[in-house]
Order: C-alpha cells, then structure tokens, then sequence
C-alpha cells in the first residue's frame, strides 16, 4: 500500500442518540472515541457546549485536560449560521459575518484548525470572512453535502471564490452521503415499518442502485398508486445521491477535513451503502493528510425499533478504516 | 429525529402556588441534533386529553428561568440545549387529576437552512401521581 | 484567435414552429439553414420524415438533392426510445434494442455519422447496440440535458460503459442548457402572462442567477404565500441548471456534437441565458472539431403572445458564433 | 408546448352518411413536437357545448383510415405525425347544428420518457357553416 498520511477521528455527531439522552458526557464521548482510535475529535459547539457560543476558562482548561487524558487532538468545530434567528427579518450580511467570526474564534479557543462551513451559507459572506481566518490561522470548509456535489451550481459559486481569492483558507470538506450508492437498508427498513408496502420499497431502492433520476422514481411511484408515505420514501430518494468520486483528486489542495458519513456499518465491517473501499483508495493516491471524521447518521432510522449503539457502529467504521488504510494488524 | 423523545416519560405533575394548584407541567426536548435559540422555537402546542391549550396558557421554563411564548419570540440569547429537558407550564386553575392523561406536544421550530417550519409532534399517556 | 475546426449546424428542431403549422417544408428548413450558414443538418426523424421509420428510395434520393441543392451535409439524427409503445408492459431490452439498430440504420441512409441517443435510454441497452454502430461507423452520443449533467450518476453509468469498452462510438452529446446561468427571460413573461405576480417572479429568477438550490427556490416561494402556478414557476427551476463548463474539457475526446440550445437571441446578437462567450473559447481550446448545432427551444414561451420567428432567432444564434469563432467579418 | 393548436379553426363540419347526418368532424393536432404511434395515444376526451361524449363514440381518422379509440391502443405500425391534421370524428345522430359551438379537446399521450401522463387541453368555438 501507498505511505500515506490519512488520519482518523470522529465527529461528535455520531454519538448524538447517547449525549441526547444523557447516556454519554462529552468527556465520555471522547473516551469513546480515544477508545476506537478515533483519535481527531470534531464536535458542533451548538450541540454539545451548553451556553454556546459562550466558552468558560474552566470549560477550555477541562476540554484540553480531556484531550491530553485521552491522547485526542482537536480537529474540526461545525457550525450553523441561524440567519432566521429573528421572526420578521433575516440577518444582514453584517450580521451573519459577525456569526461566522463568533465560530471561527469558537473553535480557536478550543484548539479547532478547520471550521465547517453550514452548505447554505452564502460565499459572499464567507469571502468577506477569509482574512478573519487567515489571522486566525483557521480552515474554512464548506461542507459539500449531498444533493449538493462539488459540480453543483451553488458549490460552483463558493469555488470560484476560491479561486478568486487564492487563499488557503476557504476549501471543501466532502460529506460523503455524496457516494451513497445504495438506498440505506435502515431507511428501507423504517418506511416498512411504518407502512410502505415491500414491493414500492423494492421499486425504489432497485431504481436508485441503478441511477435512474429521481423524478422518475417518484413518478413512477405516484403511478404505481402509492400513498403518501410511499410517494415520501421516493422523494428522499432526491436528497440522496451517487457523484463523481474522481472529483477527490481534483480537488485535493482543497479538501481540509472529510465526513466520512455512514448508515449502517455492517457485521462484516462494510457500509452497506457507501463503497469506502472504492473512495479511500483514490485518498491515498491524491495524498490526503485530512482525517477521515465518522459520521453517523443511522440512529434516526433505529431508535424506533431497537436500542442504538452508536460506539460499536463507530467502532466497525474504524475496523474498516484500519483495513483500507493498511493500518496494524 | 427526536421525535419520540419530546415528551418525557416521567415528571407530569401539577404546579401549587400559595397552597393553590394553578396548573400542571411536564418535561419536554427539542426534537433536533442541536440546541436552539429560544428565538428560533416558533410554537408550541399542547392537548391534553383532547383539549387544546391555549397558547398563553403555556409557559416555557429552563435553567431557572421562565418565559411565555410571546417573550420567547424575541429572546435571543437564551438557548434550549440538545436533550436538555424544559418544563412546560400549563396555567389552570385545578392543574390535573391524579392518573393516566394523554398529552400531544407539537413543536414548531424555525431552522434556518430549510425553507419551510420544522414542525414536529409527540403523543404520550403520562400518569400524575398523587 | 488560436485555429480550430468547429463547424456550424442548426437541428431542424429549431423551426419546430413553422413546420408544424406548415409554414415551412422540410426543404424550405434546409434552405433557410443554408441561407444562415448553418451548413450542417439535424433532424429529428419522427419530427419531420413522415412515415418514420419506413424511408424510401425517393425521399432518400430527394435529400441528398437537397443537401447538394443548398451546399449543407447530414449530421445528425435525433433518436428516441419509445419503451412504452405497448399500453401494458414496457419494451424488453432485445426490443429496444432493435429500436436503437432502427435509428442506427435511419441515421445510415440519410447520411447522418451521428445519433443522438435520448438522455433515458438504458445504458445496458446502447452498449449492446456499440458493436452494430461501430459496424456502420455511426457515432452514438447520449444527450447531457438539463437537469442532468456531466457528473449526474445516471449519466456516470453510461460513462462507465464508454471507458469500459474503450469505444470510439459512445459519448456525448452535450445540450448547452446545462449551462443556463440566467432564468430564461422569454419563460419569465409568459409565467407573468399567465398571472405569476412580479414579486414572486423577480425572486425566482433572481434565486435562481444566484444559483440558490432549487428546493430552496420552491419552499421559500412557498412561505411566501404562493399560488399553485407561482409553485409551478418556482419547480421549474428544477429543470434548469447551471454546470461546470471545464468538464467540456475533461471529455472533449467523446464529444461528438453539440446542442446549441437557445432561448432568446436579443437585438444584440447575445443570448439572455447562457453565456456562449465563456463556453465557445472552451471549445476552441479543447480543440472541438464538430459542429454547434443550434437548437431553438423559445417558441414555446412566445407562441402565446406574438409571431414565432424561429428562423431570425436561429440566424442571429449564427451572427453570435460567426464573432465567437472569428468567422469572416 | 402545442396546446393552442390542437384544435383547428376552421374544418366543423356534419358527416352525412347515406343521406342521413350521424355525426360531425373536426380537425385535430397532436400538442407535441414530434410524431407519435397510435398506440401510445392513450386517451381523446371531447366536450361539446358542456356534454362530454363518451368515449366509444368517438373515432380517430387519417390518411383514409379510421381507428375507434379502443383499436388505437394496440396500432403499433401506423402514426399521428407532427403537425398532421387527423379528423376527429363523433358519432352523434342529427350532427350539430349550425352555429357556433364549444369544442374542449383533451389529449392524453404516454411519453415513454415522461413519468406520467401528458394531459394537454385546447379550448375554442368553431363555427359549423350551414
Ligand atoms: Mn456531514
Ligand atoms: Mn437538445
């Protein structure tokens, strides 16, 4: 296998089913997380900082007890930009760059160097906010989340900042939802669950492993009689998508961090829907030096039917990992 | 995404001021990956036992601190962190009787990345202890 | 200007208008192309060979005494896949099969060296029918329309089969609807005509130049208090996309002909919604030898309200690439 | 993108049938920008002055050939080319009588790259000439 420097970690998000319910602290989070050899930790301040943005001494003198306890490092800080924040108004630019600065400083504190950029938020905005983080020597990427892809019209206009400015502090962090190649089996399985009759459940994820565009598949739904649920399965079918994984390579320079989304991490250690062993090849052959952050997203389709273990589905990723990195044993 | 867990099992109770029962509360989550602005939480109602309240009825309480809806329309800074339980506070005369009621709890929130209200709704049989 | 080879065309798609109210032959369409200078014919062989597929030795015979009447060469032949001709069961992939050999075998006769093959064509099906077209050396080329592009994962299937078997007969044909950076204006006023309110209006097509996601688009046109048909303006920006030009490069070699779509031809000899300055100067780069084949797609939006002149748009598409590739004065 | 040309202006007209009036005609045009097999010419629905015919009164004729809606579905060889004027033709004792009157014409086509069925109507008042 190719030398490479790929590292591993994950994003506190995939343990959100547990922290919701008061199951894991976020200090129990992290030593989850050390515990797999996920050893870069991302966190989303909003999610598990209670008063955010607002950040004690105690609190950061603690986070970094915590990454030196657990041997983790600090590596990306999600944020949001609540442009609604206001009943009758949206925030001015003004305004919505202070919000971005407030996250930039956010994860500085807490020894962050990549913030991830909320796909909605406007490239203007963002532009004005480069030498904000060039100063503060912060990474801004914006999330390519699927159906958003790295061709698409919208990310199209956030690169040709990029371009323009020519700073190093504006790039992508892909989302890999944007490689699913396969309806999830947990969704599939949620919407049976709930009422939608095998044979349309079938027609939709048959007709999305093969590509077909998803306005025939709801199409084709609607004339197949479907219910309202039905017709709502096929339409999830727009959020999701299969793109072009060579894009990677094109974009390497600018791919500071990567969410390595997963539904279902199977016995075996494959997704069931993501081919990983497809795409982290073509990480190793373009040099990335980023981590692989996990992201769960599978918990929303099981809770309604069985106890969710987000740290053993975390687990299973990084057993993956380590077998498509060449790493140990 | 949390829909299931809005309305909290246990802590349907009512509330006694000056020896008088005024109302009921119980405990509630916002149903989302991340905690709010109060700002941000459009609406929230409730039926129990089939019977609507109305909304200035309702109170929201966290951390010590209580608003009502109208208040929290313009509270900016305050927030309602993921999974954090909130009380909300029925005001009526009486509260509730002792045993099973059945409580639906809609929740309407305003996320900025979707172009449409979040709205999202729970339904539990809580049981007031006497 | 550095050399190149571009060539230019009209599909006769174009006079759809004139030719369906009988205001024009099909050899008046060749001649009003001739007479633009688009020298290279398209045509759609169900649109305008009656009797389709059935072509006799005189209609054969007159067609080529037409091209050699009016100086112009066969290039095209649009083909379409009818998988629903039977009222309860799809076509079977032998039989569509049979259909594309049918449009191979069509495009042979009239002299046409390339079909264009429906963008929802199966590509299982067209790779069966490579060995055929290699046989009679006819260039097959799926469209890339809007709302599908380059990197979509239907047409990535297809691009699969083109590296999988090395073909010199399988490729693209691009439209340049993909490449719709403005609302067309022309679906603009007829929206107004049919009672859209400007407001409503003027934010879709400014969302939409600013590339906001299509659902974005829709739900916020929505909260706005929309009518069903301000709905149905704001869904059409589903259709339309803007896409990466640079992927022209990227594909150059499997490029085997061009859908010059257009809108609007304004007095100015430039087109309202796709900026064929940036995009022709590609195609000079990548050293694109085909032909820019116009495809008028305004009637539709115009018809209502006033006199289709379909030619004159045509022809003033033909000005515009005349100053873009340097042609003449 | 053809609709307002589906129904011709001028060609209202009675058929006479061995001196008897069965019927009356008129002109039509597929609302699309190519020529389609019969087969896939799912459904003609006429409304005149307010009635709808039924179906199995209707005929489809061109080029000296006539289908009942019902043969149409399995006519695979022959075609409703762009921009052709096909005789509609309703079988209706007595004809219409002169005048005007208000033809509303639906076309259904299946368009084997449309995930549904295109429904195209035209609207007009044609005068029948005594
Ligand atoms: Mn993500
Ligand atoms: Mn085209």
């Amino acid at each position: 296998m190719t030398k490479h420097n790929i590292k591993r970690g994950v994003s506190l998000y995939s343990f959100q089913e547990e922290y919701f319910l008061r199951q894991l602290t976020l200090e129990q989070c992290i030593a989850k997380a050390a515990e797999i050899g996920a050893k870069g930790i991302e966190i989303i301040g909003e999610q598990m900082v209670p008063g955010f943005p607002k950040l004690t001494d105690e609190f950061v003198a603690q986070w970094f007890g915590w990454m030196d306890k657990y041997g983790t490092t600090p590596v990306c800080h999600d944020m949001f930009l609540d442009t609604k924040r206001y009943k009758h108004r949206l925030l001015t630019a003004e305004e919505q760059l202070e919000s971005v600065l407030r996250d930039l400083k956010f994860a500085q504190r807490l020894g962050c160097k990549v913030v991830r950029i909320l796909v909605s938020a406007s490239p203007d905005v963002i532009e004005k906010a480069i030498p904000y983080a060039e100063e503060l020597d912060i990474k801004m990427g914006i999330e390519v989340h699927s159906p958003f892809h790295f061709d698409q019209s919208w990310i199209l206009r956030h690169l040709e900042v990029m371009d323009r400015t020519c700073t190093k502090h504006y790039g992508f962090i892909p989302d890999f939802g944007m490689f699913t190649s396969r309806y999830p089996r947990v969704q599939r399985e949620r919407f049976l669950r709930l009422g939608v009759r095998p044979h349309i459940a079938d027609y939709i994820c048959d007709s999305y492993e093969q590509r077909i565009f998803a306005e025939y598949i709801v199409g084709n739904v609607r004339e197949m009689g479907a219910t309202p649920l039905e017709i709502g399965m096929a339409e999830s079918a727009r959020h999701q998508i299969w793109s072009n994984p060579k894009r990677l390579l094109e974009h390497m320079p600018r791919i500071f961090h990567i969410h390595a989304k997963f539904y279902e991490m199977q016995d075996d250690y494959t997704e069931y829907s993501i081919p990983y062993n497809q795409i982290i090849p073509l990480l190793i052959e373009g040099g990335y030096d980023g981590y692989l952050s996990s992201e769960y997203e599978g918990n929303r389709h099981i809770q309604d039917v069985q106890e969710v273990d987000s740290v053993e589905q975390v687990r299973r990723q990084h057993v993956m990992f380590q077998r498509l990195l060449g790493e140990g044993a | 995404m949390f829909d299931k867990y809005m309305i909290c099992e246990e802590g349907l109770q009512n509330v006694v001021e000056n020896g008088a029962v005024t109302g009921f509360q119980f405990g509630a989550r916002l149903p989302y990956y991340r905690g709010l602005g109060l700002s941000m939480v459009e609406d929230i109602g409730i039926t129990v036992d089939g019977e609507t309240i109305p909304h200035e009825q309702v109170l929201f309480s966290v951390r010590g601190r209580t608003w009502t809806l109208e208040q929290m329309e313009t509270e900016i800074e305050e927030r309602w962190e993921m999974g954090e339980v909130a009380m909300l506070i029925v005001q009526r005369n009486g509260g509730l009787s002792s045993g099973d009621h059945k409580i639906e709890l809609m929740e309407q929130l305003r996320i900025s990345y979707l172009p449409f209200p979040s709205i999202t709704r729970d339904t539990k049989t809580l049981t007031l202890a006497n």
